[in-house]
């Protein structure tokens, strides 16, 4: 790709790219641990990923380059995303943090690190770069790549598809929620459904509310609040900044519908009739 | 010619005794009979019970029979060829050390068989009768079978080796006797004292025997004795020293004597046999036996004469003041051993009276020791002498006999008594310059308490008023009791006689200790003086333990009194300066041993359990510390890394 | 001959084990009978050993791991195999000793824990490693069985013991363990010092002709020395004897004393004398010092004790300090005297042990106190007992006195200061036999003590043997020393020590 | 060219490592894991072009398929707990301590 490109004019283009993708990979890192949401940490990771793709392809590895796309920003970012959507996708880290010295003790580390790799670079000659023409020359980078795969690393190979095969797998049984007792009937489901307090179902949430997020109650047609409604486990989390609500709590905006609808019930009659 | 020189030098005893022939050649019999006799009866078990105490008394006359038929076997053969030696069999060998179990069949060894199975016997027989009431009699003749073996061994052995197990076998005899009636307390510990503080002595006899084994390279008397005359002054005298801190042990000698009186715990015939006639002058028979030894070196001979005038004065002294006549007979005979290894440590002329007085000794102090079991028997086992009183006329056979071996023992002129003490003291004047004049007056002095704690004691038993209590009915002991105490008066009375006139038993002797330089004169100018002393001591008695009616209870006595009844503070001694700091000692060292030594051992286990405890904190659980320390570790490796490389 | 008595006794635990839950009766029996096979073998062995041939008999040797230089090799001298007679003859006496004890643990106050058939199976296996101990001639096979003699052990004391037996059986194990790791380090030195030779072996033979640096063979004997000491144990490595055989039942106890602690002992006579005679000559004076030490200092403990079986424990303390007296002092009676001693100490702790537990059985109790007048009640245990304690002080006519007199006979003529203290050990030992027997059998009869039963008839049968081997050496010791003789004297030419001539003679041969 | 690769991928792998060290939610901390294998990829691919050689490549291929692999346990695992303990925070999780 790049070696038809002289070799002067090529370290100018190379260099420009390699120091803005540097500038955005290293600020959209920074951003990927500074951030508070897990989504936009794994927004600024893509961010990262992709740069390195194109470093890659600068770096004469153009099957590399695609597979990081497609591999990585592609599957493995989705997952990322599909369990940051899971787990909650509101949910925002605490800034606080609990182990004592943590982060002097990690920010030390890492720049000591840092530092270290560093003074180890500049002591370093490096040779000059050969290049991957005459690796590339016979069918290009993908047939160099799989020239070495199926014969040199072909041991490595097999043993990295039993991985991922095991590794499938794997997240299958974690993933798998263990059934405790069987499975119900629809015999038993109604039989204790009969037997319980009540045989006709919740009330929707969010019905004669005016908000309809899965958070806010019902309000039951007599204008008072239906908790029922509210599936438990959201009413425990219920955090209660909806936009839309401009602040107002959850409670407050019922309440205010509840008021609503009982000047409505105060006057049905007059609206049937007029109607009939 | 190293042993001829040592022959001349040791003054010519047969040194190379021959194999024995004849009875002599089974004289391991004397040993086996009463051995088999003990086994027998403590392995049977209850069956035996009926008949085990003739088993046991026969056992030991058998031993008396071969010891006859040896002696007399011995008076047939030539002043040279006395001394026979037994094979029977190698005991122990392992490189130079070679100890083989021989017995020596010799004039000296033949004396005291005679004694130890004669006595023995009679005392066996006297047993039956005082026994017989009691359930455990089978043990006690089983006991009494072991100590004649181990006594006989004691006396038989032809070296040291074998010397210290019948030494050491008399030991345990004693403290199965002595503790016989074990369920009394008093018994148990007096039993036990009597083991360890012969122990003590005992040291010193293993420690004499090593150097022996050091200097010598042999055990056997003939290779000891052959050798002395080489060895360094120093050397020899340290085995005598040794050799005399054993004896002490076991014949009770200060400073070792403070568990023969708590020995009078034991029933009354072992009093009499062990701790009176036989094994308390083994110590003596080991002076004598070793005399080659002590004959080189004359600080230890003055010292054995000192230990001995120290402790015929304490014993005597003792023997005033207590009112229990067995205790009495104790510090009587204490002092009585005392003359003896005086004698023995006098050298020549003193070996022969040692031996004599030994025999004399052992009649007449095992007849009156019989004599008072018999008296006890009467008094339903009072020992207490206040609480006698005439028993001449309830009990007259005791009373003879016992008044015999009084008369014996105090030294009235012609009694056996009389021949071999006045012997030591003639001795003791006669080898001369101060120490001789010191001893020899000193024993003058003993001659007199003796016969003054002597005749108390005769008054406060036989004579005066009775002062017995209510429910004591006194009566002559049985014919078995009293044929005993009749046949040892007999010895009490003419045993001296026959062994010190025209020097017989000198002559006897004289292979084995060597002959001595003039005859012995048979009237000296300290005759007289002992008469003298005799009569006073017997007079103030009188005065005080006849004239006057004797109180029931003791009255307080003066300090000296007081000093004397408790043994001269010997147990106070003890208690303060061993058995207290002892006590201390153990209780140290066992705190030591489990605060110091197991709490370091356990400390450091604490320590390391301690230290992973805090450790085990590092572990917070918190996956993030994990992660630091590893990028700590990662950066550390980089390091490191990075430092070898530049 | 000497695979069969190792694999015997390993089979027979196997055997024992796997037979089914609740037959005890049969375990008991069979424990008893392999046991009993196994003794009439080394009977049989013992009988046929002459003592004038070759120093080891009955050598078998097979490649283990070749690559290292390990064989499978065993034989025995004379004083191994009066160690293999002594530990075969006891373990049968041990299990009828354990006939009812095995299933209770602990005495009254704990539960059984665990079932007779795994006793009876641990004490096979411990038999099959004492003689593989004994019989090892390579020094790796030696470390293997040093070592591994100590799993059943643990189980045994851990299992069966009294109430603080998880501590002893953890003390005891860890002790042993790191002794056993110094030794390791020391075994593996010598392969590498060997190997640097030219040819890497642990073959006692060929080590023994090794030439070692003074500086490594001084390191490789402290490495032998610790593991050995506190096997023995010398003090102040001795804390933990009192608390195993105290904790431990009675048969064990006796084995752990009577046979174990003698691998210690023995291991210092076979392998740290001759494997490093340079090295031993230059530690004998810290060695007779913790030897003097250990003799008094065990003894007054032994006095100061107020339970009967940690007593005997402390006795044997002052005992080992003896036997290792006698293996340094360095003279053919020192070290035959020990050798006899190890078996005599053995053969009279092992009674004391058995007849102590016997005792305790009865009462429930082992505190001193609790008894009082037993003789009265019970005569032939207490005479037993009696005779057995007598042996414990040396008295003459019974066996430990022939060994203790050759140790300090022995020593004298060489080192005559130790051996003056060491002879204080006497009297000490009369103070505490006598005193443990005064205030356990004589006296008025307590209370607790008056409905005691006398030895029954299987308990006799088990002390009785042990008594009459008892008397019988202490009147006839030369068959055991005929045997002990001529492999001291090969290992006193291996330290190039003679005895030293009577000063008598010495002078003599000046003039 | 190789030296600036190289400390931009040891700048970027800094950064995932504090990210591990400093972030309580298990999937930001995933994510960080993520941002070290690709900073040490970057290394690989500019040490092959260096080398002119395919190996290096390779060799980050491989990380890219191990990472795959690991995600997809790791989120597995994250999944589960967060099922159990309704929480993802890594500090939660600390009950495998002293």
């Amino acid at each position: 790709m790049t070696g038809v490109v002289a070799a002067g004019a090529h370290q100018t283009g190379e260099s420009a790219i390699f120091w803005i993708l540097a500038i955005v990979s290293v600020g959209a890192a920074l951003g990927m641990i500074l951030t508070r949401k897990a989504v936009h940490s794994a927004l600024m990771l893509a961010a990262v990923m992709f740069s390195l793709a194109v470093l890659y392809a600068v770096n004469e590895a153009p099957f590399l380059a695609f597979v990081q796309v497609i591999v990585y920003t592609g599957a493995v970012l989705m997952l990322f995303l599909f369990v940051v959507m899971i787990i909650g996708v509101s949910s925002t880290d605490s800034l606080v943090e609990t182990i004592k010295g943590q982060r002097v003790a990690a920010a030390i580390v890492g720049i000591g690190f840092a530092v270290l790799l560093f003074v180890g670079f500049g002591h370093a000659t490096l040779p000059k770069t050969a290049g991957l023409k005459d690796a590339n020359a016979n069918g290009g980078n993908v047939m160099g790549l799989a020239r070495l795969i199926f014969t040199k690393y072909v041991f490595a190979f097999e043993v990295t598809s039993a991985l991922l095969i095991t590794a499938a797998l794997g997240a299958m049984v974690l993933a798998h929620r263990e059934r405790l007792r069987p499975k119900p009937t629809q015999k038993q489901l109604s039989k204790e459904r009969i037997k319980s307090d009540r045989v006709s179902p919740l009330p929707p949430p969010g019905t004669y509310a005016r908000h309809n997020a899965v958070d806010m109650p019902a309000l039951l047609p007599d204008g008072s609040i239906s908790e029922l409604s509210v599936s438990p486990v959201i009413a425990r989390r219920r955090t209660g900044d909806h936009e839309d609500l401009h602040g107002a709590s959850p409670e407050v905006v019922a309440h205010e519908g509840a008021k609503t609808v009982k000047a409505v019930i105060e006057k049905p009659v007059e609206v049937e009739e007029e109607e009939q | 010619m190293t042993t001829m020189n040592a022959v001349l030098a040791a003054g010519g005893p047969e040194l190379h005794p021959q194999a024995a022939e004849g009875v002599q050649s089974v004289a391991w019999l004397l040993i086996a009979l009463p051995l088999a006799g003990a086994a027998i009866l403590l392995l049977s078990g209850r069956r035996t019970n009926k008949w085990g105490h003739l088993l046991g008394t026969a056992m030991s006359l058998g031993a008396f029979v071969v010891g006859l038929l040896a002696f007399f076997q011995m008076l047939g053969q030539d002043a040279e060829g006395r001394s026979r030696l037994v094979h029977l069999f190698p005991f122990i060998s392992a490189g130079s050390l070679k100890v083989d179990m021989n017995l020596l069949v010799d004039p000296l060894s033949i004396s005291f068989v005679l004694l130890i199975t004669g006595v023995g016997s009679l005392i066996h027989i006297y047993s039956i009768g005082y026994m017989s009431h009691d359930p455990d009699r089978r043990r006690f003749f089983a006991y009494l079978n072991l100590f004649v073996a181990a006594m006989l061994l004691l006396v038989l052995a032809d070296n040291y080796v074998g010397l210290y197990i019948g030494w050491e076998g008399v030991g345990l005899a004693s403290y199965l006797l002595i503790g016989f009636w074990q369920y009394k307390p008093s018994a148990a510990t007096a039993a036990k004292k009597a083991f360890i503080v012969n122990r003590v002595g005992d040291f010193g006899l293993s420690v004499a025997i090593m150097v022996m084994f050091a200097t010598f390279g042999s055990l056997s008397y003939q290779d000891v004795f052959g050798q002395a005359s080489q060895a360094s002054q120093g050397t020899i005298t340290a085995i005598g020293l040794l050799l005399l801190l054993g004896a002490c042990g076991k014949s009770a000698q200060l400073p070792l004597q403070s568990w023969l009186l708590d020995a009078m715990e034991g029933p009354t015939p072992v009093s009499a046999l062990i701790h009176a006639a036989t094994m308390v002058t083994a110590g003596v028979y080991l002076i004598v036996r070793s005399h080659a030894i002590f004959e080189l070196s004359p600080d230890a001979q003055l010292l054995v004469t000192i230990v001995g005038v120290a402790t015929l004065l304490a014993g005597a002294i003792i023997g005033c003041a207590k009112d229990d006549i067995k205790k009495a007979l104790a510090g009587s005979t204490m002092s009585q051993i005392g003359y003896m290894v005086l004698a023995a440590g006098l050298g020549r002329p003193g070996y022969v009276f040692a031996i004599a007085h030994l025999i004399a000794h052992g009649f007449f102090k095992a007849g009156m020791f019989l004599g008072a079991g018999s008296v006890m028997h009467a008094m339903n086992d009072d020992v207490n002498m206040r609480k006698y009183g005439g028993l001449r006329k309830v009990m007259p056979i005791t009373f003879a006999t016992f008044g015999l071996g009084y008369l014996a023992i105090i030294g009235f002129p012609g009694l056996s008594g009389w021949w071999t003490k006045d012997g030591i003291i003639d001795a003791a004047f006669e080898k001369g310059g101060t120490s001789g004049q010191i001893l020899g007056w000193l024993a003058l002095i003993g001659a007199g308490i003796t016969a003054y704690y002597m005749s108390r004691l005769m008054f406060m038993t036989f004579f005066g008023e009775p002062r017995w209590d209510e429910d004591v009915h006194p009566h002559e002991s049985p014919k078995v009791m009293t044929v005993p105490l009749i046949l040892l008066a007999i010895g009490s009375v003419a045993g001296g006689a026959f062994l010190i006139l025209g020097d017989r038993f000198a002559k006897f002797l004289a292979p084995v200790v060597g002959e001595p330089e003039a005859a012995h004169k048979l009237v000296t100018p300290y005759t007289a003086i002992v008469f003298a002393l005799m009569v006073v001591g017997v007079g103030l008695a009188y005065v005080q333990y006849l004239r006057r009616p004797v109180p029931r209870t003791a009255p307080a006595g003066n300090p000296a009194v007081t000093f004397a009844r408790k043994d001269l503070y010997g147990d106070a001694l003890n208690e303060s300066l061993l058995m207290r700091p002892g006590q201390w000692l153990t209780r140290l060292t066992v705190y030591f041993d489990n605060r110091g030594v197991d709490g370091l051992v356990n400390g450091l286990a604490a320590f390391i359990g301690g230290t992973s405890g805090r450790v085990r904190r590092v572990q917070t659980g918190f996956v993030r510390s994990y992660a630091l320390s590893m990028f700590v570790g990662a950066a550390l490796v980089v390091g490191a890394l990075f430092l070898v490389r530049i | 001959m000497l695979t069969a008595l190792i694999a015997i006794p390993a089979v027979g635990a196997l055997l024992v084990a796997l037979l089914p839950k609740g037959r005890d009766a049969l375990a008991k029996q069979v424990a008893l009978g392999v046991t009993l096979v196994v003794a009439v073998l080394s009977i049989v062995m013992a009988v046929q050993f002459k003592t004038d041939g070759a120093r080891f008999q009955f050598t078998e040797k097979y490649w283990w791991i070749k690559q290292f230089g390990v064989h499978y090799a065993v034989g025995v001298d004379g004083v191994a195999l009066v160690l293999i007679l002594l530990s075969t003859i006891l373990v049968p006496l041990v299990v009828l000793a354990s006939w009812t004890e095995a299933g209770r643990s602990g005495g009254v106050d704990t539960p059984p824990k665990r079932s007779v058939k795994t006793y009876m199976a641990l004490l096979l296996s411990l038999e099959a490693m004492m003689v593989g101990v004994f019989a090892a001639t390579d020094v790796f096979l030696f470390y293997v069985f040093f070592e591994a003699m100590l799993i059943p052990v643990y189980f045994i004391i851990g299992s069966y013991g009294g109430a603080q037996r998880s501590y002893a059986a953890v003390k005891f194990l860890l002790y042993s363990l790191f002794g056993g790791l110094l030794m390791l380090a020391a075994v593996i030195g010598l392969y590498v010092v060997s190997a640097n030779a030219g040819h890497g072996t642990f073959l006692f033979d060929e080590l023994r002709n090794l030439h070692i640096a003074p500086t490594t063979a001084k390191w490789l004997f402290l490495g032998f020395f610790i593991a050995f000491a506190i096997k023995a144990p010398l003090v102040p490595f001795h804390t933990w004897l009192p608390d195993a055989a105290g904790q431990a039942p009675a048969g064990a106890a006796v084995l752990i004393v009577g046979v174990l602690d003698k691998v210690g002992t023995f291991g210092m006579l076979r392998f740290c004398l001759e494997l490093f005679p340079g090295a031993s000559k230059w530690f004998t004076p810290v060695v007779l010092t913790l030897s003097v030490v250990g003799i008094v200092y065990g003894a007054v403990l032994a006095i100061g004790q107020v339970d009967i079986k940690r007593l005997i424990a402390y006795t044997s303390v002052s005992h080992f300090g003896f036997i290792t007296l006698g293996i340094f002092a360095m003279t053919s009676s020192g070290q035959s005297g020990a050798t006899l001693y190890m078996v005599n100490h053995g053969f009279s702790t092992g009674a004391l042990f058995l007849l102590a537990g016997f005792m305790i059985s009865r009462r429930g109790s082992a505190r001193i106190d609790a008894y009082g007048g037993v003789q009265k009640v019970a005569p032939l245990l207490a005479g037993t007992f009696l005779v057995a304690g007598l042996s414990g002080l040396s008295l003459p006519g019974l066996s430990s006195f022939v060994s203790e007199f050759m140790v300090l006979v022995g020593t004298f003529s060489r080192y005559k200061v130790p051996a003056v203290i060491a002879t204080v050990g006497i009297i000490l030992a009369a103070i505490y036999i006598l005193w443990m027997y005064q205030r356990t059998m004589n006296g008025p009869t307590a209370e607790a003590v008056k409905g005691m039963k006398d030895l029954s008839k299987r308990e006799l049968i088990v002390v009785a043997p042990i008594l009459a081997i008892i008397v019988a050496l202490g009147f006839y010791p030369k068959p055991v020393l005929d045997a002990i003789n001529p492999s001291v004297k090969q290992t006193l030419v291996q330290v190039h020590k003679q005895d030293p001539k009577p000063t008598v003679a010495e002078k003599g041969s000046h003039q | 060219m190789t030296g600036h690769y190289l400390v931009l991928s040891a700048i970027l792998f800094t950064i995932g490592g504090i990210g591990v060290l400093i972030r309580r939610n298990a999937i930001v901390v995933f994510m960080c894991v993520e941002l070290m294998l690709n900073a040490t990829n970057l290394a690989f691919v500019s040490f092959a072009r260096m080398h002119g050689s395919l190996d290096g490549q390779i060799i980050a291929f491989f990380v890219m398929v191990v990472a795959a692999a690991e995600v997809v346990v790791g989120l597995a695992i994250i999944m589960t707990i967060f099922r159990s303990r309704k929480s993802s925070s890594v500090d939660d999780a600390n009950l495998l301590k002293y």
